[in-house]
């Protein structure tokens, strides 16, 4: 602790405990000082309160669920719910270890969940470098439309890749047996993986972009002038000098991949793959409507587990932060790495993959939404296209209410995740001890299955005081719980990049550390913060299981909606109808985003 | 606190108390459209009384009803329960005198409940890929090697085998068979049976499991599928109920009377819902396009008289997964 | 509290038995990077920090600046303590009277030149509004020599650019003491003149307390009226320039402040009044009209190192008799030709000397010359 | 191809028509960082850069690793074209034969000391076994004086032991060129003296060619071979250390390189064989011994400056008679001490001169004292 405090990046971590404080006070008290002398400590007071009751606030918004998850975990509640149940038994764990499919999930789990990270990694870096680090021709417009489709629900997106790609009539794996006569099977822990992978890059690219920016060129050239070709240098320089982003990516990616319900759903189903997430989905949906709470969040306390694997490695990797900062304050510099001969060469693959794995399921669902039921892209059919299910959604009264429900909880969620994500990262860096415990407590929640949390969430408002159930408002409680241990990853992994010179040569001039924070710290945190906050509404626009499972009849969103027309009536065109809506309202808040937080000089 | 079930005898009574509740919260598992002819018959007919309505999956408003019972806080009045819910549903739902509201006796079931509709399961195929000369006749047709290898789609928790438990003739254990045989043509699993209805619409698999009004809502939007002749099937029933604890308990009692009566039957038929006799019958093929459908196809079906059966369907379905080998757990 | 106000209060830093411990985390090894430092600056002094690259100065400076806890001593500040590790205080930077040029300049990436000027002014502890503070760092700019560069992005600046962003940021902060970590080691030397002259002249004009740390011992002299030589984190010698230069307390300042040339040898006797040591060397006796301040009165017999600076060996081109003191003969070994002089490195006997000649001087290596040590400027050192 | 082959093989680095412009983006305002710079650098010689603070140094070596595209221009090393606008060729830095220290470093936060300095013999252009990358970074640390700090984080280093880890690492690349950016800046005097020796006779014993670039007059003109003085993004003269000193091409050359006094005048006539050129100027009538190449056969009244450097001013306290050619009287204004000598500005009339006297003159600001400007070393400069 000592050797931490002294340590360049937290020089006066410690000033903030109250015996510091006081000591300071004297000293600067006990001359005739002038009428304000104090005011600042004051100030300090009212920043220390203002820590504390943010600090209560997460820690209740975690450990709460948390502690429901624990609690039911060890109930055996097959028909009943938790608290009818007296006694306590480990009866969930065992009958999970004892499932005649245990290992065989366990293995596909691992497969799909490595192989989806991979995909995702390898895009998004690649995606990630190329947009933000060389002077890819027509970057500007590329970038953005790889996001696009962030608010897309999977089911939605799983559904256009069948429709694309299935092996009976996809005219993607058609024109594919064309040209090279392989015969792609989507319904395959391959095609699981691939999908699932390109489902994923946006949100990890997200991740990865601010960190890729923020990267000083100079590093780079170094190994160049060095000798160091191009991937030596990538993979010896620029790869491990953005780990911390990297990694916060993949786990990030892991546990979508864990949780993700409908792409192994709808893609594993048909041979009967089943993955983790089946198991969670198969406790808590059986077709008699009673979930079986119990073994759910005994599952859930599995990932709980997983997840202080993560935690640890994560850490690991971090410790040293040091190793991190690349934003300094000297001879900084992050002009676009050159790709000369390669530019178009590069420009093509690019394209192409913005052209499978964006323009074709965006093709889809459009094509779907134009269509009366569903069918492939075709030809033949392209007669029978309208606008009839445009007009059948917006005359669904529904409608407005659940935009404007949307609306609501996504920008609420994605404003509150992005502060209490920032203020989280902040304290994991500059706040000593308590900060960093709190830090990780966040991370517990972390790989909680969204429907495990939702019920929790709901458990928790049904039995509290609290007016929320039934409103908006427990669903933007559940989101935030559920998003700000990834939004505070999402920012801390380009806090660790500043610098600590660039905040101690604010402080010397005279700023307090507020200021510092406001002026040097936060500016540059900037394009993390806003992608972040992206990536929150995207997601909370999306988001399906929570929504879902907190719905009432006065707090439904647009995906509940959707989910309606997909689920009893199997009215995709009507839904896709409804996702090409939410499709522009993220395409929207990209360009928005992208046109606000892009800095020139970066 | 929820207000204490009404005393009302007779509809007028009802609807009075009805109308100091001003409101009714119905959550039911169909798309609002489906259900805006009758609610409008309903406003029109009980004036001052508005009906909020909710699309939720079964499963999903036992889980709601569930939990808000727990935490006494229940916040719709009328719910749905149908096949596996039934038995779950049994202990939510008020104590009701229905015949009082002028229910028929026989849409009254177990009491409590009320037949509104039913969800007759059928085998479906796409008519641009299957010739009529090739459709299966009847269940051993569907074991015919040209479906193999992914031809067949079939909603792997096994539901569509509801008529093997139900129809002496055919039997469990028969059905045992039939499910393991059928399991060896490696069919196209899907997670539900709406999803099957969109592979067969789509023609990504040229046969499968269906519902009735599925199919029919596809073809009169001019999708290529029809229903295949291959019988007895299960006539899925779906009830209505009153929460134990709704809000507004006189106005869901009211709007469930008034979905049983003609006039609501008359406003539902339209969109393919409506209740069916309980075994084959084909006098109204006429009027009842659901029915109509069914008897032109030639397929026999049956539908759950007694509440011993939805037992029997709950044990009988783990083993048609075991048989097939989709059995999760 | 009552105690730090009786410090003298014409002392704006006083430091008092600093040390600083880095903890290596794998092998927790300790070092010492500073290492019982201890010195008084004058209010209004300019006070330099010169030692070999990693002896710590910066590392003094930062505990200064309060951007590093140190683990023992005090520090104080006007008469105000505002560290001391037995009480546990630690005044925040902010809350110091102080500015700084970092050795890495801190120039933020994410703004114009002006605004990593006008920081201080806007958010520092004496802020202005907004019209002075534009006429404030446009003046300011412009005596750095950054007018023209007052709406580029930082990081379009040329190193030496940013070196004197770094600095005019400092300098607006109107400290009572101002930190500077070779604030001029990247410009040239019309430059670096220029700015040390303005330096100096801002330093004497607002009386401001100037603690400076240049490895550049040319500077340190033209520039310092104290100057602090480091080595090892420890200290060497406090003195005055001319105190430094003439009269080094060590060998190593000897050496490391200008070049020396270190003859040892063993003192002979001590004559007159003044203090002339006589040291017996392998080139003969040399005549030392200065020494350190000896740890003990000098005896015949003990070891001692004789230290001459180059300029003060003159060389000549009759070679001399033997036996003169102080002058003897030599060969040139090498010549360096520096532009007004010429570094000329000659043998007696076994010794080589370093010598200042004329750039024009007509000789070259391996000719006989004459060398003459002026007596007067040959320091005895014990140590 | 072939036409490139036919460039001079001994010039290991040609550069012609360089250009580099800076666009802004906001304004798209223009600025030219490097401006029709051309220089070719002889195979195995010591080459520098030298000139003020953003004069376009460090853009110029940036073009030549490879770093920074150039506009127009073309680049060859030896005798490969690696650059050239017009083909459109740029080869990457990779595959250039250089290694370059730049000028903040670009120290590897996330390696040890050891593994930055392993770097080039790992992932480089020559790599080698373990075993030996191993002795040969350890020797390399050695000389640089990191051997102790050889498994420490990089960022744990002083700034001028960082700066001396990227010396090591640029070394150890065994390149044909190195390209330095102000290696030494943030050294001090004695490990400068000792790397730049070390450089230097690395340089010369692996032949390899250096291209330096310093804001240091002194480094510059000890170390080179060739000598280029920029300004602007120009070049100002290319020659070597003694032609640049003593026969500086123009008033900047004259002024940046050194310190010279430089009065303005009109030629009065030429004089001799040697082409003595006799200045009229306030002061009087100067002789000067040297003169820049004019551009036209100087004619008398053409306007011109003579210049003549502190060192070859000299202070005498006898006061001359007037009308003695080149010898003034003058009175001394202010004098400073720098050690070896102490720096006098004298006025003659309304003219400033800066000399060079002996460190213990026995004179101070206000005396009366003769100046004598030693005819030989007065040059008269056009431009
Ligand atoms: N964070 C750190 N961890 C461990 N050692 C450190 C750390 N920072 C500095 N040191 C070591 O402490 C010693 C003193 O460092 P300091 O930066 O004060 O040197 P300096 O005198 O400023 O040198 P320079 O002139 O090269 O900048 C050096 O040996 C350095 O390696
Ligand atoms: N990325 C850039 N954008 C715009 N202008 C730039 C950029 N980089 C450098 N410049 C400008 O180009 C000029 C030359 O810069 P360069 O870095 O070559 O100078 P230098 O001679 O190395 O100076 P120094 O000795 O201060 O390092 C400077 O005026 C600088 O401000
Ligand atoms: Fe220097
Ligand atoms: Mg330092
Ligand atoms: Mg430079």
């Amino acid at each position: 602790m000592r050797t931490a405090v002294a340590r360049r990046g937290s020089p006066s971590a410690h000033l903030e405990t109250p015996t510091m404080q006081s000591g300071t006070r004297v000293a600067t008290a006990a001359p005739p000082s002038p009428p304000d002398a104090d005011r600042p400590h004051r100030r300090d007071r009212v920043r220390t309160g203002v820590n504390i009751a943010i600090g209560v606030l997460l820690a209740y918004l975690v450990l709460f669920p948390l502690g429901m998850l624990i609690y039911s975990s060890l109930k055996d509640s097959e028909l009943k719910l938790p608290f009818q149940i007296p006694g306590f038994t480990l009866g969930n764990f065992t009958k999970i270890f004892s499932s005649p499919r245990v290992l065989e999930v366990a293995l596909n789990s691992l497969i799909f969940v490595t192989g989806t990270v991979v995909v995702a990694l390898v895009i998004s870096v690649g995606l990630a470098y190329l947009f933000e680090r060389t002077d890819l021709p027509g970057r500007r417009f590329l970038a953005p439309s790889t996001l696009a489709p962030m608010a897309v629900p999977a089911t939605v997106m799983a559904v256009a890749w069948v429709l694309a790609a299935n092996p009976a009539n996809g005219p993607l794996a058609i024109l594919i047996r064309r040209v090279s006569g392989l015969s792609v099977d989507i319904y395959s822990l391959p095609g699981m993986i691939l999908v699932a992978g390109i489902f994923g890059v946006p949100s990890m690219y997200l991740m990865l972009a601010p960190t890729f920016a923020r990267l000083n060129l100079e590093f780079e050239e170094a190994a160049a002038t060095s000798g160091a070709g191009w991937l030596t240098r990538t993979r010896k320089v620029v790869l491990p000098l953005t780990l911390p982003g990297m990694s916060a990516a993949a786990m990030l990616l892991a546990v979508i991949a864990l949780e993700e319900f409908a792409i192994p759903s709808i893609l594993g189903t048909p041979d009967q793959i089943f993955v983790f997430s089946s198991l969670v989905q198969a406790a808590l949906q059986p077709p008699s409507g009673l979930s079986d709470y119990g073994r759910a969040s005994a599952y859930g306390v599995l990932l709980v587990l997983l997840s202080l694997v993560m935690i640890a490695v994560y850490r690991r990797q971090t410790r040293e932060s040091h190793r991190f900062r690349v934003v300094g304050g000297k001879g900084y510099r992050s002009s676009p790495v050159r790709l000369g001969r390669w530019r178009y060469p590069v420009m093509t693959i690019v394209l192409l993959y913005v052209l499978v794995a964006i323009v074709i399921p965006i093709l889809t669902l459009v094509w779907t939404s134009l269509t009366p039921y569903l069918q492939p892209i075709s030809l033949d059919s392209l007669s029978g296209l309208s606008f009839a299910n445009y007009g059948a959604i917006f005359a669904n009264p529904s409608l407005t209410h659940a935009i404007v429900n949307t609306l609501v909880i996504s920008l609420v969620t994605a404003t509150l995740t992005a502060g209490l994500g920032l203020w989280l990262a902040l304290a994991s860096a500059r706040g000593g001890r308590a900060g960093r415990a709190l830090f990780d407590l966040s991370f517990l929640v972390f790989a909680v299955p969204s429907v495990v949390l939702g019920v929790a969430v709901l458990f928790l408002y049904l039995f509290l005081p609290i007016p929320v159930y039934g409103t908006i408002w427990i669903i933007v409680i559940a989101l935030t719980t559920r998003y700000v241990p990834r939004a505070s990853r999402m920012i801390q992994t380009s806090l660790l990049q500043l610098d600590g010179g660039l905040e101690e040569v604010g402080r010397v001039s005279g700023a307090r550390r507020g200021t510092v924070l406001r002026r040097v710290v936060l500016p540059l945190a900037a394009p993390a913060v806003t992608r972040t906050w992206l990536w929150v509404f995207a997601n909370a626009l999306g988001e399906l299981p929570i929504a879902l499972l907190l719905s009432s009849s006065d707090n439904r969103t647009v995906v509940v909606l959707l989910w309606d027309m997909i689920g009893e009536s199997a009215n995709y065109p009507e839904a896709s109808a409804l996702a090409v809506l939410l499709l522009a309202l993220s395409a929207g808040s990209v360009w928005w985003v992208n046109r606000r937080g892009f800095q020139q000089h970066m | 606190k929820p207000p204490p079930a009404p005393d009302a005898r007779n509809l007028a009574e009802l609807y009075r108390a009805a109308k100091a509740e001003g409101q009714v919260i119905w959550f039911a598992p169909k798309p609002e459209a489906q259900m805006r002819p009758a609610i409008q018959a309903f406003e029109k007919k009980y004036p001052g009384i508005s009906v909020k309505y909710t699309n939720k999956k079964a499963p999903d408003l036992v889980t709601q009803l569930n939990v808000e019972q727990a935490a006494g806080r229940v916040s719709f009045d009328v719910s749905n329960a149908g096949g596996l819910t039934v038995l779950p549903s049994l202990d939510m739902a008020a104590k009701v005198d229905w015949a009082g509201f002028r229910v028929p006796g026989d849409q009254i079931f177990d009491g409590n409940f009320v037949y509104v509709w039913a969800v007759p399961k059928v085998w479906a195929y796409n008519t641009d890929a299957v010739p009529a000369s090739v459709v299966p006749r009847n269940w051993n047709g569907l074991l015919s090697p040209r479906w193999n290898g992914g031809k067949l789609t079939v909603e792997s928790r096994g539901s569509f085998m509801t008529v093997w438990a139900q129809d002496r003739a055919l039997g469990t254990d028969a059905g045992l068979d039939f499910a393991a045989r059928l399991g060896r043509l490696h069919p196209h699993y899907t997670d539900n049976t709406t999803q099957a209805h969109t592979n067969i619409s789509s023609g990504q698999t040229p046969i499968g499991t269906d519902l009735i009004n599925l199919v029919l809502e596809d073809r009169a939007k001019g999708a290529p599928i029809a229903v295949a002749p291959v019988g007895p099937t299960n006539a899925n029933k779906a009830y209505l109920f009153v929460p134990e604890g709704s809000p507004h308990p006189a106005a869901g009692r009211l709007l469930t009377a008034f979905l049983a009566s003609p006039e609501g039957q008359a406003a539902l038929v339209g969109s393919y819902n409506s209740i069916i006799p309980n075994d084959t019958d084909c006098s109204q093929a006429a009027t009842n396009r659901v029915i109509g459908a069914l008897c032109d196809a030639g397929v026999r079906w049956f539908s759950e008289t007694d509440i011993r059966q939805y037992q029997q369907f709950a044990d009988f379905f783990p083993q048609v997964e075991q048989a097939l080998g989709t059995d999760v757990n | 509290m009552i105690m730090q106000n009786l410090v003298a209060p014409d002392h704006a830093v006083t430091i008092s038995g600093l040390e600083k411990r880095f903890t290596r985390r794998q092998s927790s090894e300790v070092s010492l990077a500073v290492d019982d430092v201890g010195f008084t600056v004058p209010r209004g002094s300019f006070f330099t920090l010169l030692g070999p690259s990693g002896c710590g100065k910066t590392t003094t400076l930062r505990c200064l600046a309060g951007l590093e806890s140190a683990d023992r001593g005090e520090i104080s500040m006007n008469g105000k303590s505002v560290f001391s590790a037995q009480a546990r205080r630690d005044v925040a930077p902010e809350d110091r009277p102080i500015a700084m040029v970092p050795q890495s300049y801190g120039i933020w990436p994410h703004m114009k030149v002006y605004d990593n000027a006008a920081f201080p002014l806007r958010y520092g502890r004496k802020t202005c509004s907004r019209a002075e503070a534009r006429t404030r760092v446009h003046a300011m700019l412009d005596q750095v020599g950054l007018a023209e560069y007052a709406d580029r992005w930082s990081t379009q600046l040329s190193g030496g650019q940013q070196q004197r962003l770094a600095l005019a940021r400092a300098l607006l902060c109107e400290p009572e003491v101002l930190l500077l970590d070779e604030p001029l080691s990247n410009l040239d030397a019309k430059l670096r003149a220029q700015l040390r002259a303005e330096l100096r002249s801002f330093q004497q004009k607002f009386g401001v307390t100037t603690l400076y740390v240049t490895h550049d011992q040319g500077e340190a002299l033209a520039m310092s009226d104290t100057i602090v030589v480091m080595n090892r984190g420890r200290i060497e010698q406090i003195g005055s320039p001319a105190e430094i230069y003439d009269s080094p307390a060590s060998r190593f300042v000897a050496d490391f402040v200008g070049s020396a040339n270190l003859v040892p040898g063993v003192v002979d006797g001590v004559r007159g009044a003044d203090n002339v040591v006589e040291v017996k060397t392998s080139v003969g006796i040399l005549r030392c009209g200065r020494s350190a301040t000896p740890p003990a009165p000098p005896t015949a017999g003990r070891e001692v190192h004789v230290c001459i600076r180059p300029e003060h060996v003159r060389v000549v081109t009759e070679v001399p008799a033997a036996g003169e003191p102080n002058r003897f003969p030599a060969r040139i070994t090498s010549t360096e030709y520096l532009g007004d002089r010429r570094e000329v490195v000659v043998a007696v006997d076994d010794v080589s000397l370093r010598a200042h000649a004329d750039a024009h001087l007509r000789a070259g290596p391996g000719d006989e010359v004459g060398v003459l040590l002026d007596p007067e400027w040959t320091v005895a050192l014990w140590s």
